[in-house]
């Protein structure tokens, strides 16, 4: 039985503040091809509904790091979308 | 090192964390939650955070700082409910001189508003919410500004 | 209004006079006596002041602090016997945005070194004893650095 | 009688700090010419035993304002010498 890991990423997603509030989700799971970026997991997210309402190009995060939308993902990656920061 | 507080900030005890017999200039900022935003009354804000990653970048901010400088540095932020007047955030750098402690203060705040994952949902007075930043534009890229500072 | 303190600086206070609910950002400093300088250990220290032109010259930093940017500033200069650690200088500035908040900060500090009628005498780990800045050169026009920052 | 006061002004130098220890004075009564600035008041306290340790040129207030070596002299004025200062 072939591994699926060679074939699939499994990523969770993570929304905060006005993002998760628009979804009404904090947490969505996602399998994507294992060439996936970050780009392709915002594409499963927007594509829920109210996913529309975050914008195409938000700042991410992966694995507690902030990331550029090509960055490439890995098994159990925790991706971020953060809406505009306000800390400060 | 607990970067995060739901507490309020001990601002006097921040300031002695960097106090040194060596070190002569302390530079510091405060971060105070105003009444007003973009003209509207506010009664009251919640911060909240992405935790583990605010936790880390508030880590890197720290020790980016301390080898850019020959400098010590203290940075807190508030989390949770907070009333007018309130500290959101709080920041003391100790060093030798005071270009060093005011540079590295300054430094810290800049690179805290502009990458640690701390969002601010602010109560106005005629009864609306509204998560700061967010609801403006969906390009939503670049930072927020801070009704704190 | 006294600029100048005999008794321990009280630095959450001063920091408490200057914020108010549409000041979000206060910026501050404070010069402690360090324990060395140029390279010689110091035990205590001694500030003497002019005092009379020492309040006015403070009153008009404060005055042109508050004139120049949207801050309201306070300020507190200790004399008289200061151990090492101890405050001799303290400084807040609060306004609605931290950049007018840091330049104003800056500002009273770089004027009161420049202008303020402060002299300090050293006590140094050796037995030795020395007016800071006034025993160095005679062509003594320029303020003297200071050991505080 | 002719007054004093438009042939002479009658000024008070104060000395601080390294000025007042060198001198062993804190303060020197001085009737100078009419016309007198505060270079000349400063030129008598340089004439006193010690006072050869002041500088040439150093900092000086009148009346609790700083004031450059020309300024002119009243009445009553306050002289100060001031060494370099140290606070902050």
């Amino acid at each position: 039985m072939p591994s699926p890991s060679t074939q699939i990423v499994n990523v969770r997603v993570l929304l905060f503040a006005g993002y998760a509030e628009r979804l009404g989700l904090e947490t969505v799971r996602v399998a994507l091809p294992a060439i996936a970026t970050v780009a392709d997991a915002l594409d499963h997210v927007r594509s829920l509904p109210g996913g529309e309402q975050i914008p195409p190009k938000p700042l991410c995060a992966v694995n507690l790091t902030h990331a550029p939308l090509d960055t490439r993902l890995s098994e159990g990656d925790e991706v971020a979308l953060l809406p505009p920061l306000a800390g400060g | 090192m607990t970067f995060l507080s739901s507490a309020p900030l001990d601002f006097a005890a921040l300031v002695a964390q960097v106090e040194a017999p060596d070190r002569g200039a302390v530079a510091s900022f405060l971060g105070l939650v105003r009444d007003h935003h973009a003209g509207r009354g506010v009664t009251r804000l919640e911060y909240s955070a992405y935790a583990p990653m605010a936790e880390a970048e508030c880590a890197k901010i720290v020790s980016e700082a301390e080898v850019r400088w020959p400098v010590r540095v203290a940075l807190e932020h508030r989390i949770g409910t907070l009333e007018i007047g309130d500290a959101a955030v709080a920041i003391a750098t100790a060093a030798a001189h005071r270009d060093e402690a005011f540079a590295a203060c300054r430094y810290v705040i800049e690179e805290v508003k502009r990458r640690v994952p701390i969002w601010k949902k602010e109560f106005y007075a005629d009864g609306t919410i509204e998560w700061v930043g967010a609801g403006r534009a969906l390009v939503g890229d670049s930072p927020a500004g801070s009704s704190g500072s």
